[in-house]
């Protein structure tokens, strides 16, 4: 892999946390390269220790130890985020919070609307531009943070759970949009997710974490050709790695699989 | 004996060594002898009035002023002990600026508590008799915490208060000029109060309580000056600085025994006396100059001591 | 719209209570005027001065100390309060001294204000201010303080601007704590500009108040003091109706 | 804490200090520390000072607690009812705004002289802080817990004491901050209205002495009270945090 | 049906909510009698009320019109309610928060150590009693919400997709755990899910509804045998059922089915 390629290289990050019921060791070391244009996925059971790994690529937290290198040079703002719960701005309207990573980096406010209502659209939101969060639907404001996370069209997309609220018709359109996205956008997306058939279906290889201390069990590599779509739900290869991956998950850790 | 009453007397301002002689005749016994336990408060005079006539308090002890009035307004309060037979309110300045009279204070700057107090009045009686009016001079208003301070800082040119400042500010070292409004403007300072009701329901207690008055006062003028300095200072003016005794020791022997708590007329008909013709004197120029709408009577508000219970 | 149409006759109702009170105290319970005037009393002192004129002067006079007392004293408040949380080792050298002079009592050192700085306004905004200050400053601290950590993820996440993430994100969730402090605040910029006046000065509200309190013109002095509650009640009632404004998005009370 | 005790009065000592040592201000107008401190220990000697400062200690605790009580409760009942508040507020606000010492002889008739009105108004002047806070925090509060409150029934009590006092903890003591100060100088105006102890009466016993080292000490004294008051609020609300995260 | 079988009576039920952008119809009139010990899934695609629909059977939002009643004379709290959010309250531990609705109905401390330590082994956070809210991943928080609606034993569950955010293992575990509770207690179960396979597992009766306005398209009536199981799972029936509750999602509303 050359130099260039790599946009994200974490080498034996861990972290620990210290609280009063104990100590917790939310990471133990893990170690992976992410090549630019990457499609990552991570499943792993509740609590391994998967939003961990995306706040410390993202640099909210600082990890324990290890480090964490990302190729973003002159990018002020290199990673989006979509949290696990929405997190949107309680007092702005939709189209504003969809809007807002744009207002505060000097896009035009014309623009910016334009970009905003196209991505609005896209979630399956149209007719809420004018909603404050609280007047949506807890899958409405799920699919209002994807909206945001994109909108400044960031190099690097994290994403933890983003489909989790969302039904089962939505998020194959989701699916999709973000493959398209991807696509035709170049990012690298690490994206977190319950669900090991849209793990299968969306990345280039799947991470699969174990549950305390929370530790990456394996990768598999996701040699179904691209682009996809219908077809590749058909495809057995598909479902061979879908069954893999629940049994993967199925294993307690430590277990040989 | 009976049990003494008990009796609550408030005090204009703060307590103050110049209150001696009361501070004294408690601690003398004196109250006690004429049946009477009292306990002092203070507050600033026209709460005074207020509470005499609400009944909130048994007796008062404010500037005859006040007295005149709330006596104007028709508030039920009687003076029944005159114990400061004259004002103590003064012109007050700064020796070195020159101001030697009120005739000097063309195009000064004066300060006085508020222009509703006696000091504001004092102040154009005195221009008008030096031939200035209040358009010559330009007044402050400045709160009794902060008047002094003014002078002192050279805010102000003089200031119209009482002339017992004069010993503090000549404390400081800085000499003071001093024109006493009671020249020229008849008033009272100091006064026993009572209200109305209380007087003609209960002229026993009254008149225990002037007796006890004018004995504390009397055991002072009789040479005890500095013990009843020392009583104040010890028990009743705690921030008082003890360096002050002798400033005080030279106000009261030349200033409250020979001319504010004696008098003619004290001598004729013993301290307290009332100068009903004083008194009508200083309603009559509050009248005039607005301070109050319609003179009252001093007979309807002041009563002499000795003819209390008769 | 019904809801601000009930407000106002809950007021009205209150008012009338509170003056059938009043009126209760003076008429039938017999309180002296020199006490308590009868609102009918009060009302004829009022109209004497409305009619001289000269109650405006006084009026606005105060008024003008109380806002600009009340705006610097916000200002002040909420940005050494955003200062002081955004750099904690800066409070902990600033918190002591500025709660030593907040809670110096005011009202002792007003005449001090006076000679300090001087007789003119400065003196009154001087304290007006320095009564505002603090409720508006702990109200904006506790605000700033209580900003969820998730959003604070977002701002660090977008690489904000302090001024972006202060206008964006900081000061509007801080929005309900600093409500608190201006509702507060606005009070006392109402006692300090009377505490100023009452100190010091020849015009305004609170020099009305000593002149009548002095002068036993007790129905003058209550309607003086019936305009502060008034000019107060006003106040609050903007504050309130901004207060909705500003935190519709908070949907207060569902139940 | 004691970090920032320390460190707050070195810098106001320190500061003081400047000001009249740059100036060159007359002591009449501001004494300096060493001037004020010596006034104090010679009312501390001369004037049973400590019994003043018990005797208005004790008035500030009592109308504190007080004030802060009521200013809860009130605070939820107008949560709650918010007609209830709306009714209550003009005579709030007459409480709040009438300038106490125009009342004083009003006050002094209702509760006789003697602590009583002294502690009243200090419960008075506490109460509309906490209360503003109380309704704030309660009305602006996480509104999910309101229905888990009601899911669960809870009793008035219960979801006063295990949710509503909680999550109002925040604003409350903010509230309860801001009515220090306020406390202070109610406790000052209350010993204006007629007293015979206290620290309002030795300042204005200084006052009508135009000792400006007395007026300042014993604005200081009331500083510190209610600087110590400020920090035991800081406390429990540090220690409601740490525990808690109440954010 | 008997008077006293009927536990949930809805008889056109309908809500809409009035905001600044525009008048939202959150459900289209509903009716559906529910019996005592029914378990009832719900599914449909965001936004189409569900939430809505649970809040109004709760009592905690009142319907634009028709009328809901429950049969649960006597009972003090008769609606165990597992919010789309977690809801802790974040100065408790999770032993408190699990023991909170014991704690307000007078249940003694020890007795309520005792049922909370179990339902917090049960929902896999063993360890983590004494955590804090903050201090746990997002599906241990919403794994400790679900131990709270439970610990006081209503006889009506109320569950706004309550294993969206764990992983498929806990979740398959969870799925069992809540049958065995709801066989042995007879509780009267609603739970809103986005999984078809979810709701066809556990429930008795699935309603499907369709979105915007949000309106009830049809039940279908599981005829899966209890108990079920891994060989429920293997019952072409089953597959069957899921098949046609995603054809149904995937038709639009007002298209036939
Ligand atoms: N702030 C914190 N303090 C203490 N412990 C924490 C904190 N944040 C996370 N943890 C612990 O770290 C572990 C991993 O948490 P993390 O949120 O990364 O899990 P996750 O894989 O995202 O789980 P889920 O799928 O449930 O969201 C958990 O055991 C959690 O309790
Ligand atoms: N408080 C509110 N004010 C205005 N509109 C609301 C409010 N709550 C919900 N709505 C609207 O009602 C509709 C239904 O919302 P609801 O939360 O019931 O959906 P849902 O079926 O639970 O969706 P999800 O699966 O995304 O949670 C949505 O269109 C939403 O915008
Ligand atoms: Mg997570
Ligand atoms: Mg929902």
């Amino acid at each position: 892999m050359s130099q260039s390629e790599r946009m994200i290289d974490i080498a034996g990050v861990h972290k620990t946390f210290v609280a009063d019921h104990g100590t917790v060791t939310a990471l133990e070391p893990v170690s992976i390269t992410i090549k630019e244009g990457e499609f990552i996925s991570i499943v792993g059971p509740s609590g391994c220790g998967k939003s961990t790994l995306l706040r410390l690529i993202s640099g909210l937290d600082q990890a324990s130890g290890g480090s964490i290198k990302l190729d973003v040079s002159g990018r002020k703002r290199p990673v989006g985020f979509v949290f696990q719960e929405p997190v949107l701005l309680p007092w702005k309207t939709i189209i504003d919070n969809v809007r807002f990573p744009l207002d505060t980096s000097g896009v035009s406010r014309a623009q910016g609307d334009k970009t905003a209502l196209d991505l609005i659209k896209m979630v399956g939101l149209a007719g809420f531009e004018k909603a404050l969060p609280r007047q949506l639907s807890g899958g409405m404001r799920q699919r209002a943070a994807i909206a945001r996370a994109l909108s400044d069209d960031p190099p690097i997309l994290l994403m933890d759970e983003p489909f989790s609220a969302v039904d089962l018709l939505t998020r194959d359109n989701l699916n999709d949009e973000l493959l398209r996205i991807w696509q035709s956008t170049g990012k690298t997306i690490l994206l977190v997710t319950h669900s090991v058939e849209e793990a299968a279906y969306l990345a280039d290889r799947v991470m699969v974490m174990t549950a305390r201390p929370g530790k990456l069990k394996c990768i598999h590599n996701v040699e179904l050709p691209r682009p996809r779509g219908e077809e590749t739900k058909l495809d057995p290869a598909y479902h061979a790695l879908v069954a893999q991956l629940r049994r993967d998950l199925r294993t307690p850790a430590g277990e040989a699989h | 004996a009976d049990a003494a009453d008990k009796v609550v007397m408030q005090i204009d301002g703060a307590a103050a060594p110049f209150y001696a002689p009361l501070y004294a005749g408690v601690e003398n016994g004196i109250f006690e002898k004429n049946g009477i336990e009292v306990e002092f408060i203070y507050a600033a005079a026209a709460d005074i009035l207020t509470n005499i006539a609400a009944g909130n308090v048994d007796f008062g002890f404010p500037n005859g002023d006040a007295v005149v009035a709330a006596a104007a307004n028709g508030l039920p309060v009687k003076v029944v002990h005159t114990t400061y037979q004259r004002g103590i309110g003064a012109l007050l300045a700064k020796a070195d600026s020159g101001i030697t009279g009120y005739k000097d204070l063309k195009g000064k700057k004066i300060a006085v508590t508020s222009l509703a107090s006696p000091n504001y009045l004092q102040l154009q009686v005195g221009l008008k008799l030096a031939g200035l009016s209040l358009d010559d001079v330009s007044v402050e208003v400045v709160q009794t915490g902060a008047i002094v301070q003014s002078l002192q800082a050279g805010q102000v040119d003089a200031i119209v208060f009482s002339e017992l400042r004069k010993y503090n500010l000549e404390a400081d070292g800085t000499k003071i000029t001093m024109v006493l409004s009671n020249d020229f403007l008849p008033s009272f300072g100091n006064v026993v109060v009572t209200n109305a009701a209380k007087l003609s329901e209960n002229p026993d207690l009254v008149k225990r309580f002037t007796t006890a008055v004018t004995q504390s006062y009397e055991w002072v003028i009789d040479g005890h000056v500095n013990e009843a300095l020392d009583i104040a200072l010890d028990k009743y003016a705690p921030t008082w600085p003890k360096d002050q005794k002798g400033i005080l020791t030279t106000a009261f022997e030349q200033t409250f025994v020979p001319t504010v708590w004696q008098s003619p007329l004290t001598k004729e008909k013993g301290l307290g006396a009332a100068d009903f013709a004083g008194w009508q004197k200083n309603a009559d120029i509050l009248a005039e100059y607005k301070v109050i709408d319609e003179a009252p009577k001093a007979e309807d508000f002041v009563v002499d001591p000795s003819t209390i219970g008769q | 719209m019904s809801g601000r149409f009930s407000a106002a006759v809950d007021y009205t109702l209150a008012l009338a209570v509170l003056l059938f009170a009043w009126w209760f105290a003076t008429g039938p319970m017999g309180l002296p005027t020199y006490l308590l005037p009868s609102p009918l009393r009060t009302w004829n002192a009022l109209v004497t001065i409305a009619l001289t004129g000269e109650l405006w002067r006084h009026l606005g006079f105060t008024l003008q100390n109380i806002v600009l007392g009340l705006i610097l004293g916000c200002i002040a408040g909420i940005a050494i309060a955003y200062v002081m949380t955004r750099f904690p080792k800066l409070a902990v050298w600033l918190d002591g001294p500025l709660v030593i002079l907040q809670t110096a009592p005011k009202i002792a050192l007003a005449p001090l204000f006076i000679v300090w700085f001087g007789f003119g306004v400065l003196s009154k905004i001087v304290l007006i201010f320095s009564l505002v200050f603090f409720p508006v400053f702990v109200g904006a601290v506790a605000g700033f303080r209580a900003l969820d950590p998730k959003m604070k993820d977002l701002s660090k996440l977008l690489g904000l601007s302090s001024i972006q993430r202060f206008r964006q994100i900081e000061l509007p969730a801080a929005m309900p704590e600093i409500f608190v402090g201006l509702k507060i605040g606005a009070v006392q910029a109402l006692v300090g500009a009377v505490l100023a006046e009452w100190m010091s000065g020849k015009v305004g509200l609170g020099y009305l108040m000593t002149f009548a309190s002095a002068t036993y013109k007790t129905p003058l002095l209550f309607a003086a003091v019936l305009l502060t509650v008034v000019l107060g009640l006003l106040l609050h009632v903007a504050l309130t109706i901004l207060e909705r404004r500003l935190l519709s998005w908070k949907g207060a009370a569902r139940g | 804490m004691l970090l920032r005790g320390i460190a707050g009065l070195i810098a106001t000592l320190v500061l003081w200090t400047a000001i009249v040592f740059i100036f060159q201000v007359p002591s009449f107008l501001l004494p300096g520390p060493m001037e004020v401190l010596n006034r104090l220990v010679f009312l501390f000697e001369n004037a049973k000072l400590l019994r003043h400062i018990g005797v208005t200690l004790t008035e500030i605790v009592a109308g504190f607690v007080l004030g802060t009580v009521i200013g809860i409760l009130a605070g939820v009942v107008f949560a709650r009812l918010p007609r209830v508040e709306r009714f209550a507020t003009p005579l709030i606000l007459l409480l709040q705004t009438a300038p106490k010492i125009a009342i004083a002889p009003l006050l002094l008739l209702w509760l006789g002289i003697g602590p009583t009105p002294k502690i009243v108004l200090i419960a008075i002047v506490t109460f509309f802080p906490v209360m503003s806070g109380m309704v704030t925090g309660l009305r602006y509060g996480e509104g999910s817990f309101r229905d888990l409150a009601a899911v669960l029934k809870l009793s008035p009590w219960q979801s006063f004491w295990h949710i509503e006092l909680p999550s109002a903890l925040p604003a409350v003591l903010a509230g309860m901050a801001v009515a220090t100060t306020l406390a202070m100088t109610a406790a000052v105006i209350g010993e204006l209205m007629g007293a015979n102890e206290g620290i309002g009466y030795l300042l204005s016993s200084g006052q009508e002495n135009s000792d400006t080292s007395v007026v300042i000490g014993m604005v200081l004294l009331l500083s510190l009270i209610g600087w110590a008051f400020y920090e035991i609020i800081e406390l429990i609300r540090r220690r409601s945090l740490g525990r808690f995260q109440l954010s």
